[in-house]
């Protein structure tokens, strides 16, 4: 039997174009840190220059349709480049190296980027298994409070964290029981798992802690300096000393669930059940029960990661005190297209831009409020201009009957 | 002591039967803030004075008018609202109910106007804070400390960039140069009363910028501030009640007596004295500002706080700065 | 499209959703009781505390005025709630989840309290309908945004919309914090707002307007609740949306642009929600200050309404009259605090909501305990596998479930 | 064996058997309950009554595992994949290979790239195993769905409605492959509309009508004809009566046209062609050859990247679906379900789908419901639409009668142009029947038809005249009593070389 011919995979002559594009959008990358440490130019005119040079290629480059993306970044980034350079160039050059001490972004970025981490790689699971999961924000926060609570009542963080990753995981079992036997809309039952973590999270710190608030001594998870790491230049500071114990098992999660889901048998059959349950179960996989360990699992990686927020970073909990991270986990899923490597690339854009705002304030007290809206604004503009159109698991969302 | 204005006499009310109401702020009774004081001094005036009393906690914007007006109804002698957010909902509610009493806390109470007369109601005071000054008094001593050990940079996180937040800070900064003239200090603002992650973030970045002591100035945030502090073996400064039982890396709190102001401000009213259109000043002289427990490394320092405490009464030190630049 | 079927058919189209709630009451009864506390009792006096007694005849006297004031509270609650809800239904059908409507509703109330303070004089009807007009053009300014990113960088709407939330609640810190932009010229270096002259202030239409009366809001809500029914089920625009909340390729098929669609939604998703706005901000809020954007969950609120009205604008109505109704009755100053802890029942208010919104979920369980068969599922919530985000693929999916929707009537 | 759904009786009290190296195949009409029947069998739904036996012995199979486990293996209707997967993974899904001696099942992908190789070599079935499903043909689908049955060593294999996609070519070649396997031992379910090829490979026939069913007979002795009559129960007319064509002035007039595809490929290179009033041009290919990216250009529904597509003279290249409306182009979609319709909307408004811009549907942007219905009324008895009334979601109806709908509202819309693209995918005899009808007479009536089709019977007995895509390009053109052989040979790019017919 012959192969069925399909059309020709040849493609027109426009590679150089590509290239032009990348050459354009490497030069706006350059024109951007010419004046920031540790090259500190003192002048704007270089980056100037190539912020114009890089715009009118980018400029060339959006003619052709194929590469109108590429062509769009180079624009935009060679645009910005040139108020940024301009800024730069005139404050102090303290105050910029105060601001872009990178090794003290990377440490609070770290901060900012773990529980997102943990969030996202849980969303990955669920989605990837066909099951969207917006409750990652209610998740998260029982993993807040029951990891406070757990450490405190057994006197121990590893305790917390399992308590912690258990109240998470019984929430994404309520999330999997709606969502798989009773077919419940899971957007619906998510958005029922995250008023109802609100609520409950709150019930039970009233209940328990009354007016005064969780206890100042409780066993928290611990900053671990890493021996090695600690002594050498610019990595020292930023990762090498007194990084949570959970930052680094969050990190190390992400090429291991990437290896889960690409290179293992379960991980392949999540994804196929995740793409067409139909499909799945005609060759004898178990959708349901499948479903059920992924949302669970989804469940309790979220709360680990509210767990660090609680008892790694803050010590402590409060109301609500995830305060939306969850979505922004969700975003990361999104961003990174269901991909463990995508998503922390996603967190870490986040996670740092968030922390270089609160040092921006050292520009501007008053426009340091409107510097706050960095990190969404950046990931606005890289989700438009990297990413684009990115495919879901086919199947999530859409409850699986069998007959 | 109190510089009220519009001060007036009224006839004594009979203890058992006063009513006294506190509607807090948005962020529950344990923001380790304004609302938990005001409720602590509830408790207090329950206790000391035997007068009934009675919380109403807010939870939106919407609730604003509708817990006042729901403490005037239930006969409330004196209401207190927590906090600026509530100056213009009282313009109301004080017009609807001129027989009730209200007091704001860290509110000038000459500034809210009724429409009808554009003069201050006689009905609204002011519980007014001069924090300058217990910022002035911690700020000395992380001065003091600073000089002693050799620091260079000491710094402050506020919640947000408003008037009862920054006249800490501004003092502070005072006291601190007045100790020692060398000394650096940070700034930022978390914009947040509630999410620690954020204080701790910004204390974070303060510390990596060689800051030795954090004075927290954001509430229930600022919690995340002390816990940075304590992570990286910087000092903390409490703010608002006194939080040395945090641990020891807390020098001291710079304190704002709002529980005692509300105590203060009953037994007043219950014996007829209430400065409707003007304001109840606390300060170090009313004993509504001062600083908390000193810490072991801060304890040496005690006698010379004292006499900076005695300078500030005495009005020798004066004109300490409520604005930061 | 004989009415008798029609009428059964909402009939049943409203029971499920009444049983979900008696459910959930139930269920939140049990929280109750598990803590120690009465449920009937406490139930008893969440319904007092709605104000929902004023409209017994027999209860009178002081009791009655104190309804009468707690059911304009929940009224005003609840006039929000609608539009917010609107907002994020209306999206859903065409297949989009908004969850921006809070970033819509915040850059909306921006333009309400900038607009409503900055006129001394003008014509009490022309400042408040050039307010409430500036704040819905403000909304669907924001909100295209996203379906525009949707549109033509294909940007999930889920990201883009969570990130203009952000984006719209800095910007607001930025323009009302001290040595902000628009920050109050009286209260000196509070971050409020300028407050809004009183020409601009909704009518108060029952209740004291010294104590935040129920203002006119409410029939702006009703309004848009009967427009949002009006253009999605009479009007060429709203048959688009929904053919391509079904089917995109179908629509694109019969010649309507999906990339118009999706703006054109989003830009009525976000009138709707700033319309919430103004009916807040000149309602009763008069001003806004930075914690009252920051606290503010209208928005979010909205999208459980929407769910729970199953994206239709009847039940966006009553679905936001409950929510706004259980806001205010276990609001700690109606709520007897003998009966119940005051915090724990504000607390128990979230976990009843989200009790009903779960259970709303799902269709089977009030199925299966009135022994009807699943098979005729009326009133799965009318969305579409689109919808479904942040999964909602690209490509329409089969959806087993396509055949158990409610038909759309005409 | 009884399946029941509610109340609808899919398979009544049927007795099957199937012996050892056997084809045997299942015929009726469309929902007569053949799918049903096999997915009983297959696991997928549990009988309501009744028993299978294997190998004599009673079974219960209550899952796909279970028939998997006793040797059953299936192709199914509507294939079952993972579209973005490769090849060797949907192949292997289920029993996949993984590196012994490790823990937590890790992937052995070279062994299963191994053995499909392996596997498919000796069925002389080449595939690709590296190939994403969603990339290959539906030819290449069709093998991978026997090669997973095969994988998984099936002693009987069910094929349901295998050929429906295929093009003859494919059909020639799977026949080889259903011999082959048949000599290795295997039992085979062969399901088709198409009596001709189960004459040819069968050797038994069951036909089942309304669920039941009506009896097993040899294949040797059997006629199309008396198949057909089992299968509708009634006599059927094969050969279709069609007046010979007297083609008009041009109406479509497409040249050069070159369209991308989704994956911005040149999928259409060059085409030119031209539709005359009063004639049915076909255009014939293999399944991706750019007929899909043809149709939706000439239909606006896709932007060309070159190119002039003219209706009556009037320009509509790249100017989108509506231009392409009022210029007179109706399109009946080859996806009925995710294209030509919008299954939740009632009959009545995927009616109006065409017309609802314009009175009296709708004016100044609002809706007449009334018109609607009046239209749903009209249309639906004018096409015997059955299975649901004008309130009635379009997904509740069948596959045959979910194509009548289409076909009523585009030919309403009076269109100048009539693009068909495989109206009669999936159909059954009684329905085929039916559209045939229906573009004949448009043709009649003075208008042009476009017939897009895979199928060469279907091409041969509709067309007054038939052009040939390979790859992207109208390569030749027949007359309609152009044999087979010659169309097939021109379809798999042999033409130009063939030299028997002239390039269009
Ligand atoms: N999931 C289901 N729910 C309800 N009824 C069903 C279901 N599946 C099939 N049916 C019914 O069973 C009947 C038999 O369907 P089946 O798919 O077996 O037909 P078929 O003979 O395979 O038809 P075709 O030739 O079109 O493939 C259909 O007419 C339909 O009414
Ligand atoms: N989920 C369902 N619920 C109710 N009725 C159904 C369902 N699925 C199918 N049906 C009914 O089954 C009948 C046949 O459906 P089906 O899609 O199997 O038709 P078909 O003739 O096999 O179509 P095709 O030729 O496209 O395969 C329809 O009349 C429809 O009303
Ligand atoms: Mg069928
Ligand atoms: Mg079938």
């Amino acid at each position: 039997m012959t192969v069925t011919a399909t059309p020709s995979t040849v493609r027109s002559p426009a590679i150089p174009i590509q290239r032009i594009g990348l050459g354009a959008t490497v030069l706006a990358g350059i024109a951007w840190i010419l004046t920031l440490p540790p090259i500190m130019v003192r002048t704007a005119v270089p980056s100037i220059v190539l912020g114009i040079v890089a715009a009118a290629l980018g400029t060339a480059v959006l003619r052709d349709p194929k590469h109108r993306r590429l062509g769009g970044l180079a624009v935009g980034l060679g645009l910005i480049a040139i108020p940024l350079a301009l800024a730069m160039a005139n404050q102090s050059a303290a105050n910029v190296r105060e601001v872009f001490t990178w090794s003290a972004v990377i440490a609070s970025g770290l901060t900012f980027t773990t529980p997102l981490i943990f969030g996202a790689l849980g969303g990955i699971i669920s989605e990837r298994s066909g099951v969207v999961n917006i409750g990652l924000e209610g998740m998260m926060l029982m993993g807040c409070y029951f990891g406070i609570f757990g450490a405190d009542v057994c006197h121990s963080w590893l305790l917390g964290i399992v308590i912690g990753a258990a109240a998470g995981g019984l929430l994404g079992l309520v999330h999997a029981y709606f969502s798989l036997h009773l077919r419940a809309n899971q957007v619906v039952s998510g958005t029922a798992i995250n008023l109802l973590a609100v609520g409950l999270t709150g019930y039970f710190f009233i209940a328990q802690y009354g007016d005064n608030g969780t206890p100042g001594t409780l066993p928290q998870v611990p900053n671990v300096s890493v021996p090695l790491l600690n002594h050498i230049a610019f990595v020292g500071p930023a990762i090498g000393a007194g990084t949570n114990v959970l930052t680094w098992v969050g990190l190390l999660l992400v090429p291991v669930v990437w290896w889960f889901l690409f290179r293992t048998r379960a991980g392949l059959r999540l994804r196929a059940i995740g793409e067409q349950p139909l499909a799945a179960s005609t060759v004898g996989l178990k959708v349901i029960a499948t479903r059920y360990v992924a949302v669970t699992v989804s469940g309790m990686l979220a709360a680990v990661g509210g767990v660090y927020l609680s008892d790694g970073f803050d010590g402590s909990f409060n109301f609500d005190m995830t305060d939306g991270r969850g979505f922004i986990a969700l975003a990361a899923v999104i961003f990174g297209k269901w991909n463990p490597v995508g998503a922390l690339g996603a967190t870490i854009l986040f996670g740092f831009s968030s922390a270089l705002a609160y040092r921006l304030q050292t520009f501007s007290q008053t426009l340091g409020t409107l510097f706050q809206a960095l990190p969404y604004v950046l990931t606005l503009i890289a989700v438009a201009g990297l990413i684009g159109r990115s495919r879901a698991p086919a199947a999530a969302g859409i409850p699986y009957v069998k007959e | 002591f109190g510089a009220g204005t519009g001060s007036a006499k009224m006839k004594a009310t009979k203890a058992s039967s006063f009513k006294l109401g506190v509607v807090t702020d948005i962020g529950g009774l344990n923001d380790h803030g304004f609302n938990h004081l005001a409720y602590l001094g509830l408790k207090e005036a329950e206790k000391q004075l035997h007068i009934q009393g009675e919380v109403i906690p807010t939870s939106s914007a919407s609730d604003y008018v509708a817990n006042l007006t729901t403490a005037a109804q239930h006969g409330d002698n004196l209401v207190v609202a927590v906090g600026f957010d509530f100056a213009t909902p009282l313009v109301t509610v004080a017009q609807a109910f001129p027989n009730t009493k209200f007091a704001i806390i860290d509110y000038d109470a000459s500034t809210i106007l009724n429409p009808k007369t554009k003069k201050p109601f006689k009905n609204i005071e002011g519980l007014d804070f001069l924090s300058q000054q217990s910022g002035y008094l911690v700020g000395y001593l992380s001065g003091l400390i600073s000089k002693a050990k050799h620091y260079t940079t000491i710094s402050s996180v506020g919640g947000q960039k408003i008037p009862s937040v920054d006249s800490y800070i501004a003092g502070y900064q005072a006291g601190g140069k007045a100790a020692d003239p060398k000394l650096k200090f940070l700034n930022a603002y978390s914009n947040d009363f509630a999410d620690q992650a954020k204080c701790e973030t910004i204390a974070n970045n303060q510390i990596a910028q060689g800051s030795k002591i954090v004075f927290q100035v954001a509430g229930g945030c600022g919690l995340g501030a002390l816990q940075a502090a304590k992570q990286k073996h910087a000092w903390g400064i409490g703010v608002d009640a006194d939080q040395g039982y945090l641990g020891n890396y807390v020098l001291t709190s710079a304190l704002k007596k709002v529980d005692v102001a509300v105590v203060q401000a009953t037994r007043d009213l219950m014996h007829g004295k209430f400065y409707g259109g003007g304001n109840i000043i606390n300060s170090v002289k009313t004993g509504g500002a001062g600083y908390g427990r000193l810490n072991s490394v801060a304890k040496p320092y005690a006698a010379q706080l004292q006499k900076v405490l005695g300078e500030i009464k005495s009005g020798k030190i004066k004109n300490i700065p409520t604005k930061v630049k | 499209m004989s009415s008798p079927g029609r009428l059964r058919r909402a009939g049943r189209g409203a029971l499920i959703p009444l049983i979900t709630v008696v459910l959930a009451f139930i269920a939140g009864g049990l929280v109750v009781l598990f803590t120690g506390h009465d449920p009937f009792r406490t139930y008893g006096a969440i319904f007092d505390g709605t104000g929902l007694n004023y409209l017994f005849p027999w209860v009178g006297g002081n009791t009655r005025t104190i309804a009468g004031f707690d059911l304009q509270q929940t009224l005003l609650n609840a006039a929000p709630l609608i539009l917010t809800g609107l907002s994020v239904a209306f999206a859903f059908r065409v297949g989009l989840f908004n969850i921006g409507s809070q970033g819509q509703y915040t850059v909306g109330a921006v333009m309400a309290v900038w607009i409503g303070s900055i006129f001394p004089n003008m014509e009490p009807v022309l400042h408040i309908v050039l307010a409430i007009a500036a704040a819905a053009v403000m909304g669907a300014v924001w909100a295209a945004v996203a379906g525009w990113l949707r549109a033509v960088v294909g940007t999930h709407e889920v990201i883009s919309t969570i990130m203009l939330n952000w984006i719209a609640i800095w910007v607001a810190n930025y323009l009302f914090q001290a040595g902000g932009p628009l920050q109050s010229r009286s209260q000196a270096g509070n971050p409020v707002s300028n407050t809004i002259v009183s020409n601009a202030h909704l009518p108060v239409i029952w209740g004291n307007p010294l104590l935040q009366g129920l203002d006119a809001g409410i029939f702006i809500s009703l309004a848009a609740a009967v427009a949002f029914w009006a253009l999605m089920n009479r009007s060429t625009l709203g048959y688009e949306i929904r053919a391509v909340g079904h089917s995109p390729d179908a629509a694109r098929a019969a010649g309507i642009s999906i990339a118009r669609s999706y703006v054109t939604t989003m830009a009525i998703c976000g009138v709707f929600a700033g319309l919430a706005a103004a009916v807040d901000v000149l309602g009763w809020e008069f001003q806004l200050s930075t914690g009252d954007i920051a606290t503010s969950q209208v928005g979010f609120l909205g999208i459980a309404v929407a769910l729970l009205g199953r994206n239709t604008a009847i039940g966006t109505v009553f679905a936001a009259l409950l929510f706004g109704a259980l806001e205010t009755g276990t609001s700690v100053r109606a709520l007897n605090s003998n009966v119940f802890n005051p915090e724990l029942a504000s607390q128990l208010t979230l976990i009843i909501e989200g009790l009903v919104v779960l259970l709303v979920s799902t269709d089977l369980i009030a199925v299966r305990l009135l022994g009807l068969p699943a098979k005729l599922g009326w009133g799965r919530p009318e969305q579409t596998t689109e919808g479904q985000p942040p999964g909602a693929a690209d490509e329409a999916a089969p959806d087993p479930t396509e055949a158990l929707r409610p038909e759309p009537s005409l | 064996m009884t399946k029941r759904f509610g109340p609808v009786v899919a398979n009544d009290r049927v007795d099957f058997d199937l012996r050892a190296g056997e084809v045997h195949a299942l015929l009726g009409e469309n929902g007569a309950g053949k799918s049903t029947l096999m997915s009983v069998l297959y696991g997928l739904y549990s009988p309501t009554a009744g028993e299978i036996h294997v190998d004599g012995k009673p079974v219960r199979i209550n899952s796909p595992s279970d028939a998997i486990a006793l040797g059953i293996g299936m192709v199914h209707q509507h294939f079952m994949f993972i579209p973005v997967m490769t090849i060797a993974e949907n192949i292997v899904l289920g029993s996949e290979p993984v590196r012994s001696g490790l823990p937590l099942g890790i992937l052995d992908r070279g062994t299963a790239r191994r053995r499909v190789r392996e596997l498919s070599d000796r069925y002389g079935l080449a595939i690709d195993p590296d190939a994403r499903i969603e990339d290959v043909s539906v030819g290449m689908q069709q093998r991978v769905e026997i090669l997973r049955a095969l994988y998984r060593n099936a002693r009987i294999l069910v094929l349901d409605e295998p050929t429906a996609v295929l093009t003859a070519q494919e059909i020639t070649e799977l026949m080889t492959v259903i011999r082959r396997l048949k000599e290795d031992g295997t039992a085979i379910i062969f399901i088709s509309h198409k009596l001709g090829e189960v004459l040819e490979v069968a050797d038994r026939v069951t036909v089942l009508r309304r669920g039941r069913s009506m009896g097993t007979v040899p294949c040797a002795g059997a006629t199309e004809q008396s198949l057909a009559r089992m299968v509708v129960g009634r006599d059927v007319i094969f050969r279709l009566d069609k007046q010979a064509a007297t083609p008009g002035e041009p109406i479509l007039e497409v040249s050069d046209l070159h369209v991308m595809d989704d994956r911005g490929l040149e999928a259409v290179r060059g085409a030119t062609l031209s539709v005359r009033a009063g004639e049915i041009v076909a255009l014939a290919g293999v399944d991706g050859n750019g007929q899909t990216e043809l149709v939706e250009a000439i239909t606006g529904i896709r932007h060309p990247a070159a190119g002039r597509i003219t209706v009556d003279g009037t320009d509509i290249t790249g100017r989108g679906v509506r231009a392409a409306d009022s210029a007179g182009i109706a399109h009946i979609a080859q996806d009925r379900r995710r294209v030509g319709l919008v299954l939740p909307f009632t009959l009545a408004e995927n009616l109006g789908l065409r017309g609802y811009r314009k009175p009296p549907l709708s004016r100044f942007g609002w809706l007449n419901p009334k018109a609607f219905t009046a239209l749903a009324g009209r249309l639906l008895s004018a096409f015997d639409v059955r299975g649901g009334d004008a309130d009635a979601p379009a997904a509740a109806l069948s596959g045959g009668n979910q194509q009548k709908l289409c076909i009523a509202r585009e030919i309403d819309s009076d269109p100048r142009l009539l693009v068909a693209h495989q109206p009669t995918r999936g159909l059954d005899v009684g329905a085929i029947e039916f559209v045939h009808g229906r573009l004949i007479e448009q043709r009649d009536a003075g208008k042009g038809v476009l017939l897009v089709s895979l199928e060469s019977e279907e091409v041969r007995s509709l067309a007054d005249r038939i052009l040939v895509i390979y790859e992207g390009r109208i390569v030749a053109e027949f007359p309609p009593d152009a044999t087979e052989e010659q169309l097939g040979i021109a379809m798999t790019g042999g033409a130009l070389t063939a030299g028997t017919v002239t390039a269009a």
